[in-house]
């Protein structure tokens, strides 16, 4: 049972640094800030999620499963919000997000 | 050993974020990086077992004093200004108050050193007697709240004097500046 | 948060609720800035295993596009619909959107929100309006 | 061991955000990289606790998962409203379309 819990928690461990990482990566590697905000919110909702249920799985029941659900419950509440606040700050002093080429008719609407 | 890698790896981003801070002239940039140094501190002040110096560093240095400098950043230019004064004095006396600073740490105790000054005068009476005394679990609080009740309630009084003035200095100017732009609009409707 | 459970300190927490409650309820009556708590309890938690499903995929499908070597994005904003009456399922809708990487909330507006997307497919809409009616359904309770 | 290599992958990510927080180009780039670094902090807290035995430390995680949103709220707040206090432009002035400007000048 140990033994399950503890793979169980490697996986979810090393699942979170993967996407943490490949969030940082995106956030180096995309041309523009609209597709930077897609590459936070990978290590913000998969990484932070994997992240937080590897420890409670390494925690067990106890208190600090307690605070660990708080925090992936508040994050996951607020890590959305901040990035819509973000894109939205953005928009309205003017920033656009560049349209992909052979989407452009559409878009005129 | 593996808390020391952190530590090394932690001041390493510490610095380099110091230096970004000095090399950066965009002062947006320069008030992100601030909150991301001190946001770095209290990870160390986390590894160093100083919960509370964390706590502190979290709420002010993360929250608080970010939200100010946008406040004051609002009010002044958004650009540091570029000057031509010589820069060879003051770099000396930082480099000779820097290095007093390192030699004076050299009489300092080790860290955790149970033989220190600090650990040997009423430390232990507090450690062992505030439990059954104020009968609250985390020493620190009953230290900041009952030996020391008068001295926190001074600083606390200080404190929120403080920002009840930064606030009013804030607000006030920039509703001074609200007033001056809907004159303005007023001005261009008319 | 310690795990120490005497009376005195549960006590000064729970005194210390009660005079921030009171405190929020006074400044309450000043600006009825209150938002109720309607939503069908079996749905929300129905919605939310959804809700985690669909955020693995779109997890995955945003990382290869991270990871791939000619990055392949189609960006696109584009309006959606929302369909939702009260203010609380509309931000449940809006964050659900957010949540799942690949799509953002940009602008809110009271029938319709603004959506960017990062590869945008011609079928995005549709999967949208799907989630539209999903949190729809959480807030009357009716069939999703 | 586990949480080792959870550490060192929170640290890598922290390197790469901190190079975008550095480079900008735009004000918005620093804003978010900001607000990821915070999200990493968390997280890195977390499992510094879990990795020195001590997991009593996640009280900060808390306090930070809270700050860190009330400080990106605060400082877009102030971008969009350009104050802190209370000036706010009426909905129906937010210049919802305006033409697109010089991404230098939002920078």
């Amino acid at each position: 049972m140990t033994l399950l819990i503890d793979i169980l928690s490697w996986v979810c461990i090393l699942g979170g640094v993967f996407f943490t990482v490949v969030g940082g990566i995106g956030l180096l590697r995309f041309p523009d800030f609209w597709s930077r905000l897609h590459a936070v919110s990978v290590s913000d909702s998969a990484g932070m999620l994997l992240f937080i249920f590897g420890m409670c799985l390494q925690a067990g029941f106890t208190l600090v499963t307690v605070k660990l659900i708080l925090i992936g419950f508040f994050m996951f509440i607020t890590g959305p919000t901040a990035t819509h606040a973000i894109a939205n700050a953005a928009l309205v002093t003017g920033l656009r997000p560049p349209v992909a080429d052979d989407l452009k008719e559409d878009d005129a609407a | 050993m593996i808390e020391t890698l952190i530590n090394i790896a932690l001041f390493a981003m510490l610095i380099t974020t110091a230096l970004a801070i000095v090399r950066m002239d965009r002062l947006f940039g320069v008030v992100m990086l601030s909150g991301v140094f001190s946001l770095l501190s209290a990870m160390l002040f986390v590894t160093l077992d100083a919960v509370d110096v964390a706590f502190t560093e979290a709420a002010v240095g993360a929250g608080i004093s970010t939200v100010l400098m946008l406040g004051t950043i609002a009010l002044t230019s958004r650009t540091e200004k570029r000057h031509n004064k010589r820069r060879l004095v003051p770099m000396l006396v930082c480099v000779v108050v820097g290095a007093v600073l390192i030699y004076g740490t050299a009489d300092m105790p080790d860290f955790g050193d149970p033989n220190a000054p600090a650990n040997l005068h009423v430390a232990p009476y507090y450690l062992t007697d505030s439990i059954e005394e104020i009968d609250v679990p985390n020493v620190v609080t009953s230290i900041l709240a009952s030996y020391r009740g008068y001295d926190t309630m001074g600083e606390t009084a200080v404190v929120f004097t403080a920002g009840i003035g930064v606030l009013l200095i804030l607000s006030g100017l920039s509703g001074r500046r609200r007033r001056e732009d809907e004159e303005e609009d007023e001005e261009e409707q008319a | 948060m310690s795990g120490v459970y005497s009376p005195l300190i549960v006590g000064f927490g729970a005194m210390s609720a009660v005079i921030s409650v009171f405190v929020i309820h006074r400044m309450n009556v000043v600006d009825q800035d209150r938002i109720p708590l309607q939503l069908h309890p079996v749905r929300i938690v129905q919605y939310w295993l959804w809700l985690m499903g669909e955020i693995a995929k779109s997890n995955i499908a945003v990382t290869k596009a991270i990871l791939a070597r000619d990055m392949p994005i189609r960006q696109n904003l584009f309006k959606t619909n929302c369909s939702q009456k009260t203010e609380l399922a509309q931000v449940i809708f809006a964050n659900s959107i957010t949540l799942t990487p690949g799509t953002i909330t940009v602008e809110t507006e009271d029938d319709h929100f603004w959506v960017h997307a990062l590869c945008y497919s011609d079928d995005d809409p549709a999967a949208l309006d799907d989630m539209d009616a999903r949190v729809l359904a959480v807030e009357t309770g009716g069939k999703a | 061991m586990m949480f080792l290599v959870g550490a060192i992958g929170l640290f890598v990510s922290m390197v790469l955000v901190l190079v975008r927080l550095y480079s900008g180009p735009t004000l918005y780039d620093r804003v978010l990289a900001g607000s990821s670094f915070g999200t990493t902090t968390v997280l890195f807290i977390g499992v510094i606790g879990f990795l020195t035995g001590r997991p009593d430390f996640l009280d900060i995680a808390l306090l930070y998962a809270l700050i860190n949103f009330v400080g990106t709220i605060a400082v877009l707040k102030f971008f969009r409203y350009r104050a802190i206090g209370d000036h706010k432009w009426p909905r129906n002035q937010v210049p919802l379309d305006p033409s697109p400007q010089n991404p230098e000048d939002v920078a």
